[in-house]
């Protein structure tokens, strides 16, 4: 039994996900269940990648191939267990398992009924499925299934509030995402035509014995996949659909899509890049230079959008957007040390934009209230909420101790290695971004009381004249959530005339014992990578040496 | 629509359809087709039935609870399929690896667990149309 | 310029996917009714499956079914059929999908413009606020 | 040795302790700072002494490739020392400053924390810990600096977060380029890039530089500094004159010293440019200051000027001038918190923040009056003040290292100083008595009881420079060994 399972874990470890969920919506009607089913497939996905990830660690020569029933290489479709992969899906198994946790006993209100929560559970659980998936699959078409499976399942996370908003966001990005699809499955369509091979060695192989003869189609099909997984991921100039779809998704699903889907994405560009074009042809053809800059341009550009959002949840999607780029740049740098640096980054970033956004939706959800300024004196009602959000914070900005320190690191030192000093000033200047539009949000939450909020806001609104008439565009539209905050200074104000009459801490105080634990295990692996990346840190850098010797 | 002509041709040939699709389904590893344009079918038979005969009858027919169950169990009924390979002590999907017998080419029960996995795909595929067809109609309404 | 027509007059099917994913790329960008964004979405991925299924498309090659007379027949390569109609299927559940989201929003606002629902939407915020206060 | 860590970590532990007091317990909350306080404090001698007896405090951890190391070298002592010190006074000086404030409680927790962070700073062992503890200084004054919630009190607070978090970016930058090339050594044994060749030794060096002086108020990056100026007066003078920008001072003169060594530094085309960004910091921060008419802004320009006198001292890469710079980093902080001090007693009791407002405070507050134009003097570099003790060896390093002009620009310092304060002290004592007066009582004695002792101090160890001189000694021979 014990051989049974531990010779097929690379597949059991994506259909156990996949299979639960597609069950759940038949127990609706006992949510207990569900929910314990749901954290029984985290914990099994857990156990089975932690397990996968020891085997291949310990593993001497070459990759684990798995050959799905058995067909070899050419014609069947291969899982490989390798470094890359094995890291991935540690990431997003021990970054969903909290993720999961923080759901328990609340979403119900969040999506409104029974079979609504547990289709959501279903939707969730299948994009987890399917990003393993991502990390394991080595057939191109393969990829492209779990990606529009993955991309399904984001689209029904975000519409799961039901709200005309959420709709409106949900349709946007699934046309974005679809027709980042299209794109995508023509890629894939270009390298089948050039090479005859859905793998990706052979599909590897035969590139390279042919790109010479037909640099165009080449060049045509790693435009298409770059493009492609760019939108996909939200690669600055193509995030447009990022901010409205993870700021109008209930705060799990936020947390799941900022902290995980994306990556897969990136996961699936880097083994596009790196496994079918090769660092060479990537060299060839100035990829990595594209990488390079599209990374610091999101970074710049969107930790600078992120500093006007006044709505919370706003402010992180932007500020997801400007830490894609750190990760593209490290793709770009090709360099073992950016390259495992990127990697850690990803893993950081995952636990620290999820425990950002779960933070984040337990303050709203308890006070009702979206905007940072009305936030204010959080941390005295919600000290463990508050807390998390304050260490996550940090780690994002990159304060030693906490795991973006460790990353911005390695991208640093492989920003050095590759040569060029700009990459290096740009992640620097990133992070004091960061600080600038976080640290208001710390200082709101700890340092003010409503009564001072109020203040300020009164204060802000005089100097800033109501531009709702120039607003529209939808797709572009950044400060739309902060239009009217005139008429809401005076809303707050009569809410405050209440809270003073009423005993403060009376209704908003932390969330329940599941989500501080899942917060509270967020904040552990944040902490740990901070502190402790030693193993981490190595098996990022045997998959980046993995990926950049492949050839 | 209430046209006493559509119900009664549909009432003749909409079991045949649904016949149809089950052959389409069935004989999906040995001819064009399969279970997924089988699947289609299936649940087209069924559309068809509830817009001519209204909605509130087709759902009487099957409740919300059936479709579900057939939803998921279809899918379901693919893993499980699946992991016959898995018990066998071979890969997942293993069809001929796993000892199963795979008959002559192009006689109906052949290709071994294709067949079954047809089956599943082709429920859950049919109960999906279904599906999305009353979620839709019942948004419009 | 000839040869260049003959290369184009060969492979149309690869011509046609061009054709038809640019067009499906306009609708999406331009149009802003929901429908005819969809509508572009199937149109572009109906590109990619031509182009696909195009690839495996060999002349005067047999139907991929085994026949025991005839060993020697070129066969067609059945794979990217086989491959495009799990993109058939990505597709109906998209396009599934967002008929239920275009569904959805009609509801709330009575139209399926995507720019008019962008402007209904600030207003009715406005009017939100306006009448909390 | 558990010395050093348990002087480090008192700080902190008090800190969460005065988190966790009852909002009401003013009394309690008081001596828990006051015990954790004088904990760090004491903690720090008993460090600082087996320092100077030469035995090895040296505590690390490590994990994977970084390593956290406390292992201070006599620099480390003194500044330790210095810091934890100084600490006690502002303590006690908070006791009656903050008696009728708000949020008391963050103040002290926040306060006792700092202390921990700069602690740390000073026991670094090596490059990371000490990055480690600067970043955590930043954040851990934060806090204080937006301690008034008003709109002001919030951009002063981004700015400050700003300059210091770009500042320690480029000391990352320039860490992790001395780290790929050295590897992370202990300070302690000798420096760290002794004997490396690397391709970009003089950008290296501006870049610690830069990141060091933003905190060390380096002019043209010092302009948080004013700004940050709107904290309550104890945090102004101990972190804003003390500790914060001395630990700006200290990375510089830990980086020339113990990362570069003064042999090398003195190899760098760079290094005779240095003093002169030293020199051109000390004149321009004092004219600057001269223009101010709020007395704490004009105060921190000054601490602009007057912190360039440690760098000048630092760059001459001289014997003479180290001593100096020591001798001055140990004088001059007891007579800037004097002023501070006596310019939050002003404006505690008559309101007043403004220069020109200020003339006939003397009448009503004599002692204080007293106390600042005692200060003045020390300022000024005037004899029975300890202060002159540092300019005099200041001086002799500059002199002692052909770099006359120095003398000239400390002496022209000197009398710009002069010009600044002497004045404030004499308006102070004529004209009429200032009417808005409040009455004194035991706040004003628990403000003027550690702001008389400072002056105490610095007349002492002005008349008999030799309690101090060791300090500075030890440092000189530890890095000109």
């Amino acid at each position: 039994m014990t051989a049974m399972i531990a010779d097929n874990l690379p597949v059991l470890v994506i259909i156990v996900p996949l299979f639960i969920g597609i069950v759940l919506p038949v127990f609706a009607r006992r949510l207990r269940l569900v929910e314990g089913m749901v954290v029984l497939a985290e914990a099994l996905g857990l156990v089975g990648a932690g397990f996968l990830a020891y085997m291949v660690v310990t593993r001497k020569g070459a990759d684990w191939i798995y050959q799905v029933g058995g067909w070899p290489a050419p014609w069947g479709i291969e899982l490989t267990a390798n470094s890359l992969a094995v890291f991935f899906l540690a990431v997003v198994m021990v970054v969903s398992l909290p993720i999961a946790l923080f759901t328990i006993g609340n979403l119900r209100q969040e999506v409104g009924g029974n079979m609504r929560t547990a289709r959501f559970y279903t939707l969730f659980l299948l994009l987890v499925g399917s990003l393993a998936g991502m990390a394991l699959t080595n057939d191109l078409f393969n990829t492209y299934v779990l990606v529009e499976v993955a991309t399904l399942s984001c689209c029904g996370l975000v519409s799961s509030h039901g709200t005309p908003r959420a709709a409106e966001a949900a349709f946007n990005y699934l046309i974005l995402a679809t027709l980042a699809s299209s794109l995508v499955v023509s890629g894939i369509g270009f390298i089948y035509v050039i090479t005859g091979h859905l793998n990706m060695g052979f599909a590897s192989q035969g590139l390279e014995q042919i790109w010479q003869a037909k640099p165009h189609a080449v060049w045509i099909a790693i435009s298409f996949v770059l493009v492609g997984f760019g939108l996909k991921s939200a690669i600055f100039p193509l995030h447009i659909w990022l901010p409205d779809a993870h700021s109008s998704a209930p705060s799990p699903a936020s947390a799941v899509l900022s902290g995980l889907a994306v990556k897969g994405y990136m996961i699936c560009l880097l083994k596009f890049l790196y496994v079918v074009f090769g660092p060479d042809l990537m060299k060839e053809f100035s990829v990595d230079r594209i990488l390079v800059l599209a990374g610091m341009t999101a970074i710049i550009c969107g930790s600078v959008m992120a500093l006007p959002q006044n709505n919370l949840k706003r402010r992180l999607a932007f500020s997801t957007v400007a830490q894609v780029g750190y990760i593209y740049l490290g793709f770009g740098l090709m360099d073992i040390n950016g390259l495992a640096g990127a990697l850690f980054y990803l893993a950081s970033h995952a636990a620290i934009k999820s425990a950002l956004f779960l933070s984040a939706g337990a303050m709203i959800s308890a006070t009702g209230k979206k905007k940072i300024s009305e936030l204010a004196g959080i941390g005295r009602k919600m000290p463990l909420t508050a807390s998390v959000f304050t260490a996550a914070s940090l780690g994002l900005i990159g304060i030693p101790l906490f795991s973006g320190f460790i990353g911005k690191w390695y991208l640093i030192a492989g920003s050095l290695d590759s040569g060029d000093f700009l990459p290096t000033i740009i992640i620097i200047a990133g992070s004091v971004l960061c600080a600038a539009y976080l640290f208001p949000v710390i200082r709101v939450a700890w340092f003010e009381s409503p009564q001072q909020a109020e203040q300020v806001n009164a204060e802000q609104q005089a100097e800033q004249p109501d531009s709702a008439a120039q607003e529209g565009s939808r797709g572009i539209a950044l400060q739309d959530e902060e239009m009217h905050s005139g008429q809401q200074v005076q809303q707050t104000a009569v809410y405050q005339n209440v809270q003073e009459n009423t005993p403060p801490g009376n209704q908003v105080k932390d969330p329940g014992t599941a989500q501080k634990l899942a917060l509270i295990l967020l904040t552990a692996v944040i902490f740990i990578l901070g502190i402790m990346p030693g193993p981490f840190i190595a098996l990022a850098k045997r998959a980046a040496a993995e990926l950049l010797m492949l050839r | 629509m209430r046209d006493f002509i559509l119900k009664r041709i549909a009432a003749v040939i909409l079991p045949f359809v649904c016949v149809y699709g089950f052959y389409v389904i069935f004989h999906g590893h040995i001819s064009p087709g399969g279970s997924f344009a089988g699947g289609i079918i299936v649940g087209l038979s069924y559309i068809a039935f509830s817009t001519i005969y209204g909605i509130e009858k087709g759902r009487a027919k099957i409740p919300d609870k059936v479709l579900t169950w057939t939803e998921s169990f279809g899918t379901l009924w693919y893993g499980l399929m699946g992991l016959v390979g898995i018990f066998k002590g071979v890969p997942f999907l293993a069809n001929k690896l796993a000892g199963v017998d795979l008959g002559l080419p192009g006689a109906l029960f052949s290709g071994g667990i294709i067949f079954y996995i047809g089956l599943g795909v082709g429920i859950r595929v049919a109960s999906t149309m279904i599906t999305i067809f009353f979620t839709l109609m019942e948004d419009q309404s | 310029m000839k040869a260049l027509l003959e290369k184009l007059i060969i492979n149309y099917p690869y011509f046609f996917a061009v054709v038809l994913f640019a067009i499906g790329v306009l609708t999406v960008l331009t149009r802003s009714n929901l429908f005819k964004k969809l509508l572009g979405i199937n149109i572009m991925g109906s590109a990619g499956f031509i182009l696909f299924i195009a690839s495996g498309n060999i002349r005067g090659g047999v139907e991929p079914i085994l026949h025991t007379s005839d060993h020697e027949a070129v066969y067609v390569n059945p794979l990217p059929s086989a491959l495009m109609l799990t993109g058939i299927v990505v597709s109906v559940s998209v396009t599934a999908f967002a008929l239920s989201l275009i569904i959805r929003l009609y509801k709330e606002y009575g139209t399926t413009d995507a720019q008019r629902i962008a402007r209904m939407r600030n207003e009715v915020k406005k009017i939100d606020s306006n009448d909390r206060r | 040795m558990l010395y050093a860590l348990l002087a480090i970590l008192s700080g902190a532990a008090g800190g969460l302790i005065v988190f966790l007091t009852p909002k009401g317990s003013r009394r309690l909350r008081s001596i828990i700072t006051l015990l954790f306080a004088a904990s760090g404090a004491v903690f720090s001698w008993l460090t600082a002494l087996s320092v100077f007896a030469g035995k090895s405090v040296r505590i690390g951890f490590e994990f994977g490739e970084l390593a956290w190391s406390f292992d201070p070298d006599p620099l480390g002592a003194v500044f330790g020392l210095i810091a934890s010190t100084l600490w006690l006074f502002a303590t006690v000086y908070s006791f009656g400053y903050m008696a009728e404030k708000k949020r008391q409680r963050i103040y002290y927790a926040f306060f006792l924390i700092s202390l921990s962070a700069t602690v740390g700073v000073a026991f670094a062992g090596n490059l990371i810990t000490l990055y480690l503890f600067y970043e955590l200084l930043t954040l851990a004054t934060y806090p204080l600096v937006i301690h008034e919630r008003s709109p002001e009190a919030a951009r002063a607070g981004t700015k400050y977060i700003m300059y210091n978090l770009s500042g320690a970016g480029a000391i990352l930058i320039a860490i992790i380029i001395t780290y790929r090339f050295a590897g992370n050594p202990d300070f302690i044994e000798g420096p760290v890039l002794a004997g490396v060749e690397t391709p970009v030794m003089g950008w290296l060096l501006v870049m610690f530089i830069v990141g060091f002086g933003v905190k060390a108020a380096i002019m043209p990056l010092h302009r948080w500094l004013p700004s940050a100026m709107v904290a309550p007066t104890p945090v102004s003078a101990l972190l804003h004159a003390v500790a914060v920008v001395y630990a700006g001072v200290f990375g510089v003169i830990r980086v020339v010293y113990s990362v570069f060594g003064h042999e090398l530094a003195g190899q760098m085309s760079i290094s005779p440019i240095l003093p002169w960004v030293a020199a051109f910091s000390i004149l321009a921060g004092v004219i600057v200051a001269l223009r101010q008419d709020v007395l704490k802004r004009r105060l921190a320009y000054q601490t602009v000027s007057h912190l360039s006198y440690i760098l000048l001292g630092a760059f001459t890469l001289e014997p003479w001038g180290l001593a100096g710079a020591m001798m001055q980093m140990i004088t001059y902080p007891f007579m800037k918190m004097t002023l501070f001090f006596c310019a939050g007693i002003i404006a505690e009791q008559t309101g007043e923040t403004r220069i020109s407002r200020m003339k006939g405070v003397g009448r009503e507050l004599p002692w204080t009056m007293a106390a600042f134009t005692a200060a003045a003097l020390g300022m000024v570099g005037m004899l029975p003040m300890s202060t002159f003790w540092g300019k005099y060896y200041l001086m002799k390093g500059s002199v002692a290292g052909g770099m006359w002009p120095f003398a000239v620009v400390l002496a022209v310092s000197g009398l710009i100083n002069a010009a600044c304060f002497i004045p404030v002290a004499v308006e102070a004592f004529r004209g009429d008595k200032i009417q808005s007066c409040r009455e004194k009582d035991t706040r004003t004695v628990w403000m003027f009881a550690p702001t008389a002792l400072l002056v105490v101090i610095a007349v002492v160890t002005g008349l008999v420079p030799g309690i101090v001189w060791p300090g500075a000694e030890a440092v000189t021979d530890w890095f000109f060994r």
